[in-house]
């Protein structure tokens, strides 16, 4: 009789703060278990965001910081220049990560800072008690959008693996989600893969999971998983948006330009 | 035999492990615990096929799953780059 | 006259509602009144609770470190609030959900089964409005009739839960007035 | 009107509305995220604007933009969020337009915490940003006067073309209180916007919003533009109010926001013991009411300052007295709020000092 | 005999301060003519930016604001929702919008502003004297780029149409050029498109203009316009990459996920 | 070494690689960016790191970043560019983190322009950003006093963990002196960052770099922290420097930076007249050096603070020297430099006063 | 016979008229204008086909072209719509 | 002894380079000095100008607002800044490229004509070279030793502008200490 499933060594006892059934809990435990396996604890350093997941660093028995909200890629490029035989991840939501924080990740992105970013997209701002986001969903009501949110007035939801794709910089970008165990796995294997790649100095790395608020959706954790299969999942397609071993395949999802004639 | 252990306090009560299981052998305990929550437990541990369906949902780290190593797992979970 | 009262429970217990009628029914017979919410860390998960303050007079501070009543709905609230409890002050406890009390003396104990009392009226749900029909009850801080209003006006949207938790209100009341206190 | 038992946060988006203001820019921070909640119920019924910006510094901007358009615009933020600001307020200033900050103030420094504060008084009264330029500074003391000093805000920001800060600390924005709207002094009585609205250069000379200077002289004019503002506000717009000062007390006590209002409760308290304590209340933290500060210290002898952190207010108390008069002080931090006892207790150690 | 070509009457007589060959000149005159054209001159409102245009607002005789560095869009945003009647357009380079303004042009085009942006892409910070743009070429020497822009420290050049168009927001994003009289003719066009959709209140519209600095790329007017032909054009191919008549197109351009069987 | 002839801001880029920094991120902005034209040469010379952010905000959390891994880093900008970095400069103070942040000052509000201005004093020595922090403020005159204190920045921004900014005023980082570099104390007297550092956590406990104490009393501890720093500063790191105070001197002229050597040459012609002066040129502008002020002042009488600003410091030089002794003020605005000339009739006119 | 003007005074001597001009009938000044710069001007004014292609790329409106409407032009540079 | 000097003209005359020329001399003569360049508005376009101070003493103030010389190289400066000499100071012109002259009778005036010279030289580009060898030749700031030891090292990479660039300096330090100042 062994132990086929257990906590990762890389995290402590302590119990997170989250609320029932929130999904950020599953993706630490994924994190956790990438950096037992890839044996880089001791050499890892962790960001953490402002939003739900700002205490993050409770959870680890790793080193971490704690970025200004959205600042989280701009402080993972210094410490990781500084010193670039750390492995560096940086965590974050959506708020931070596609609202506040857009200009950080698209740069860090573009100059192919070797770094790692897990992005929670749980479509609302989850610490601050539910408003709106650049990713909730047409017709999304929160506390900022109490009529649902209006795509004439407030665009459509914000789809980052997309943007990030178009950058010519190598890098590799992924959509996972959490709401299927067999997704959590395949969410395991975007992790460990854009660890390894940061391991092997090759590129950034990007995956973005999709991930449910069971308290500011009002919805139980339960059915918060169909919402998001039903609701999140047709507009945030699943999927590895760029891979450095296909470069030339992402070079070809540049859209083409009307007059070719004048390009050379 | 295959088996699971809910850590009981540190459950948050959410349901996801007991939506997970294929074998339907979850439950929700009458009783609350530390934390005020209806705690997750086996109903029917016989039937417990190991599959750690579960533990991989649990957001809470609550979840042990106890087995031969010979077990069948439904997804390779820690070995990925077998695949 | 200044009456000062917390509540505190769990998220989801109804809290701030309570606060908020009993700061309502203060400003209707014309008295000052100050509604303050936790909003802490604590929040989330943990205890929530409000204070409010119904007086004659301009209020000065309206954060009261230690008011002379505290309502607690569930086991934390007991053990975190207790000592709060201004001496000869009131502390009520839900007794349905703790089967604790505090080792205070001076302080008058009002013990009431408030989710039991909900529950046998038709909606364990309403626990809240018994804890506040007790604390009127008890202390007068405002009168019965202007919570029977707010009830109305709370449920305007919901008409058939209005019955249920004046019911409910006026029972707590009633327990306000009439059970003695246990000074342990 | 009849009074309404509201939020401070509530109250004051409401403000902004009664005050005729129809735009709203903003990104939601605790503890202030009810003003954007509230607002994105309220300004559509009103054919208002409300965008949730997407960080403080889109926020900020926006009101740049709306603002040089002659329109009543504001935001709302907490600490982090209103250093984030402090670039785009120094240009506001500079290009002399006017908006309404409010800045609901928790701890710090950095992310802190979320529970009331006092600790950004020296941003909001020497300026975050760079440059020689100042805030009208309103301190509110309950959520009444946070509702007056909204509708005020406006007033004084076309009247003087300068940004008008509203320093709230979290309690303001959290407790609610009865309020009433008094009906605001008429649109048509706010200047005319004419001369520098950027509405379309019809039948006029451009109107261009700037504060870039190449020529230092030209700048240096501007900056004289402003100073000359900061000194008429030195006679005109210095606002307080004072608690117990007719009874001989023996000790003056400087508190702004929540924190003056416990000091009340002390000055209460410690009247029952026999004790006289008065109280000086800036209403305006810029400008500072340094004079009536001097005139009751001098005649009081003692004073302290009772804040909601490590000590800042209290220097320009010490500056207002001189060096004869010793200036204590009492401060929590970090979100704490001195309950009335501990106040008793610092002002009675401060007698005996 | 009649006077073909004149300067536009929305600018006035000011001499710019431009150096001698810069195409800002050029694409000035373009914005000034379908002002004339389209007879917005007095509900027209211009964001200026800082970078060498700063003082853009000194050619023109209508209204302007001046943004801080990379703000114009929020300036143009807030500008525009209040006065909705006004027609409001941004000037901006790349250094401010490509740079430290990413965040605000990516957020006031997902929310679909309408508004109009013209964007001049110089690949380099032209006011501050040179220094290295996201923009700027791989081997770009620039003042901060002494041994030429390096790709693998510091990424390739960011394409701002690429990034925008994969928002899902309707818009109407276009690059174009004035290194040939051709392309500036098709650029005009381009911005009197651009500021049309915005006269019928119908989408965000954004217009890059790729633009020569003779000045700092250290090359004389006429032979920066071939620089640019030569190493610009091909990295910036021109075209239209959004157009709310094409949304449909612009949508399929996303690229496509690879487990669809989740996505339902 | 031999002496260079180097200008200001490139001489502040060696400087840091003669400390030993090897890590630097920055944004261009005039007239300080030749430090990263300087250094973006220089750093790869050295195996060192040099980010060109993408903004100022990017520049300054980089620093955040490479800070709380225990490594040299510094940053360098000018005005509008250093109120961008208020929000994360308050959390690196939060987290007691050493960082250089240099402000080579321009006019101001706003955009305002590229000329050299003292008119960020207050956000420099009151802090920008929110919250209960503080800067230690080196003010250099000189470009080998720049290189000095660039120096001694990092060796005190580790001492204390806490940002160290130095201020210069445009003129500082555009002319060029000769300049020596003497060797810095080695790296190994810098303290250890074992305790702090986000190093991996290696056969230690882990190492949280974060200013975010949920608990209220846990921050309020962390502003204590901050505080008791803050007044060993006042102790053992006040520099000033001096000029003509013992000629018995009729006036005190206060002034810092390039205005103090403009003073200096005023002083020396008003001597040729037979009027002495005396300065005292503060070198910390946090912590200021009240109490040398205060001792001279009393002394002389009379005093004068002289700036290229609308009036900031002259506030700090009024509280040093208390209500007794009245503070007079010359200044220049808008990146305005005062000729000495200038400066002499200003001072004349105090004399006469 | 259409004709082009240059305003010798606006002219910053950039030569892109020049380069643009597919008659080859601009050139620089030997002299220098206030600015101090080697201004265009017209060499063989009679071959003009008032294309205003010096115009279009001219960036300091230093150029205006006259001509009869009826003038064939390269461009139909401000009536797009007809395209 | 101070000597405080600017150079004058647009950019590209090479006027912030002979300003360090100088104060390098003076540096490698064990003097104190101080550069400054003009990096203002007027930048781009307009005038350049850089002022150099070389003293025995500790440079003091670093701004000059009223050198004791001025040289300028095109007419924009001279119209700009001839007011601002010192009294009984110098002012050198550029007479190669500027037709006029100053009405100020309190100066000395020295022409040169520093094109030309550099253009009978070989190459019109060191006119530069020119004006600081007449500063020089006047005032003896420096030596000239200094000042052709520095035109070696500048042009060490191209070493055949060398001597060109000695030969102007050098007819220019003649100029300086033979012509005749005109003082109008
Ligand atoms: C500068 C600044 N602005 C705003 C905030 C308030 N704030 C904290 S978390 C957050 C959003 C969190 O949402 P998200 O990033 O989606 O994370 P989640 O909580 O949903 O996991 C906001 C706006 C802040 N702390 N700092
Ligand atoms: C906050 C801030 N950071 C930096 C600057 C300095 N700055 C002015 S313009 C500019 C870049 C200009 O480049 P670009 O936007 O490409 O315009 P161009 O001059 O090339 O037309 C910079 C960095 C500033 N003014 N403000
Ligand atoms: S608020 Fe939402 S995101 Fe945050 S812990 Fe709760 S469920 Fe998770
Ligand atoms: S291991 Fe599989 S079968 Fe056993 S309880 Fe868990 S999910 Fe059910
Ligand atoms: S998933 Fe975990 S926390 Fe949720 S009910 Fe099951 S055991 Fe409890
Ligand atoms: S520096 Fe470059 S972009 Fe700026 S005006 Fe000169 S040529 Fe144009
Ligand atoms: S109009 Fe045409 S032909 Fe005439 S000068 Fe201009 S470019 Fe040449
Ligand atoms: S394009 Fe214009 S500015 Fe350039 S040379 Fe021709 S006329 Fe002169
Ligand atoms: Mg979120
Ligand atoms: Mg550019």
């Amino acid at each position: 009789m062994t132990t086929l499933f257990a906590p990762p060594v890389s995290m402590n006892e302590r119990a997170t703060h989250y609320c029932p059934g929130c999904t950020h809990g599953v993706i630490h435990r994924l994190v956790g278990e990438t950096i037992d396996e890839l044996g880089i604890a001791e050499r890892t350093v962790g960001i953490a965001p402002v939003g739900c997941s700002v205490l993050i660093y409770n959870y680890y028995n790793i080193d971490f910081q704690e970025a200004p909200h959205g600042r989280a890629p701009a402080l993972a490029t210094g410490a990781k220049r500084a010193r670039p035989d750390l492995m560096v991840f940086t965590y974050q939501g959506d708020g931070d990560l596609a609202s506040i924080g857009t200009n950080e990740i698209v740069h860090a992105a573009n100059r192919g800072e070797k770094i790692t970013t897990v992005f929670v997209n749980n479509a609302i701002y989850g610490m601050t008690g539910g408003q709106m986001a650049p990713t909730s969903m047409p017709g999304q009501v929160t506390t900022t959008s109490p009529r649902g949110r209006d795509p004439a007035l407030a665009g459509f939801p914000m789809r980052m693996c997309e943007l990030l794709s178009t950058l010519r910089t190598p890098a590799y970008i992924v959509r996972a989600s959490v709401h299927t165990p067999q997704l959590a796995v395949q969410t395991k294997q975007a992790i460990r893969r854009a660890f390894q790649l940061q391991m092997e100095n090759r590129c950034f790395s990007f995956v973005e999971v999709l991930s449910t608020c069971p308290t500011n959706w009002g919805i139980p954790p339960v059915k918060a998983l169909r919402w998001l299969q039903d609701n999140m999942l047709p507009y945030y397609p699943l999927g590895v948006f760029k891979d450095p071993d296909q470069q030339e395949r992402a070079d070809r999802q540049v859209p083409t330009p009307w007059r070719d004639n004048d390009a050379k | 035999m295959p088996s699971i252990q809910v850590d009981r306090d540190r459950c948050k009560g959410c349901e996801l492990c007991n939506d997970a299981c294929p074998q339907g052998i979850l439950g929700m305990s009458k009783q609350i615990n530390i934390k005020g929550y209806f705690y997750a437990e086996v109903i029917d541990p016989g039937r417990c096929i190991g599959c750690m369906l579960c533990a991989v949902m649990c957001p809470d780290l609550a979840i042990a799953v106890h087995g031969t190593a010979v077990q069948y797992r439904l997804y390779d979970y820690f070995q990925p780059e077998q695949r | 006259m200044q009456n000062e009262v917390m509540f505190a429970g769990f998220g989801g217990q109804g809290i701030m509602l309570i606060g908020q009628m009993l700061a309502y029914a203060g400003m209707g017979e014309g008295k000052n009144v100050v509604w303050i919410p936790s909003y802490g860390p604590e929040m989330r998960g943990g205890t929530a609770y409000c204070t409010v303050v119904v007086s004659d007079k301009d209020i000065g501070s309206p954060i009261i470190d230690r008011p002379e009543s505290i309502a607690v709905l569930n086991r934390p609230s007991l053990d975190k609030f207790h000592t709060r409890v201004r001496g000869n002050g009131l502390l009520i406890i839900n007794t349905s959900l703790i089967d604790a009390t505090t080792d205070r003396s001076d302080i008058d104990v009002l013990n009431v089964p408030a989710n039991q009392i909900a529950m046998e009226a038709g909606t364990g749900k309403a626990a809240n409005m018994c804890v506040l029909g007790a604390y009127v009850g008890r202390t007068k801080a405002v009168t019965l009739e202007s919570l029977r209003g707010l009830v109305r006006y709370q449920f305007k949207s919901k008409p058939q839960f209005i019955d249920v938790n004046l019911r409910v209100l006026e029972k707590g009341y009633e327990l306000g007035e009439q059970l003695a206190t246990k000074n342990n | 009107m009849a009074k309404k038992l509201m939020k401070g946060n509530e109250a004051i988006g409401e403000a902004a509305i009664q005050a005729g203001c129809r735009n709203y820019f903003a990104y939601p921070i605790t503890p202030q995220s009810e003003v954007a909640e509230y607002l994105s119920r309220r300004m559509p019924e009103v054919q208002g604007h409300f965008v949730q910006a997407e960080s403080e510094l889109g926020a900020a901007n926006m009101v740049f933009g709306a603002a040089a358009t002659g329109e009543l615009v504001f935001t709302t933020s907490s600490s982090p969020g209103v250093s984030l600001m402090s670039e785009t307020i120094s240009y506001i200033a500079g290009a002399q337009l006017p908006a309404v900050f409010v800045n609901i103030v928790r701890g710090g420094p950095g992310l802190g915490g979320i529970l009331p504060a006092q600790s950004d008084y020296f941003q909001a009264t020497k300026g975050g940003g760079h440059g020689d330029y100042r805030l009208l500074v309103l301190a509110p003391a309950t959520v009444q006067e946070a509702v007056d000093l909204t509708m005020l805000a406006f007033q004084l920001a076309f009247k003087y073309r300068n940004p008008v800060m509203i320093l709230g600390d979290g309690m303001i924005g959290q407790m609610m209180e009865p309020v009433e709207f008094k009906p605001p002094p008429p649109a048509a009585d706010l200047p005319s916007v004419e001369t520098w609205a950027t509405t379309g250069a019809k039948g006029r000379k451009c109107n261009i919003a700037h504060s870039l200077f190449l020529d230092p002289e030209a700048l240096e004019k501007n900056n004289h533009v402003l100073a000359a503002k900061y000194k008429v506000w030195q006679k005109d717009e210095i606002r307080f109010a004072t608690y117990n000062l007719d009874n001989n007390p023996r000790l003056l006590i400087v508190a702004y926001g929540t924190m003056a209002r416990i000091c009340s409760t002390a000055i209460d308290e410690l009247k029952q013991k026999g004790v006289e304590v008065g109280l000086i209340r800036p209403i305006t933290l810029y400008p500072f009411p340094a004079a009536a500060i001097l005139q009751h210290a001098k005649k009081i002898g003692k004073v302290i300052s009772v804040e909601m952190s490590m000590g800042q207010m209290v220097e320009d108390v010490q500056a207002a007295v001189g060096h004869d008069i010793h200036v204590g002080f009492f401060g929590r931090a970090g979100g704490i709020i001195p309950s009335p006892d501990e106040v008793v207790q610092a002002l009675e150690a401060e007698l005996r000092a």
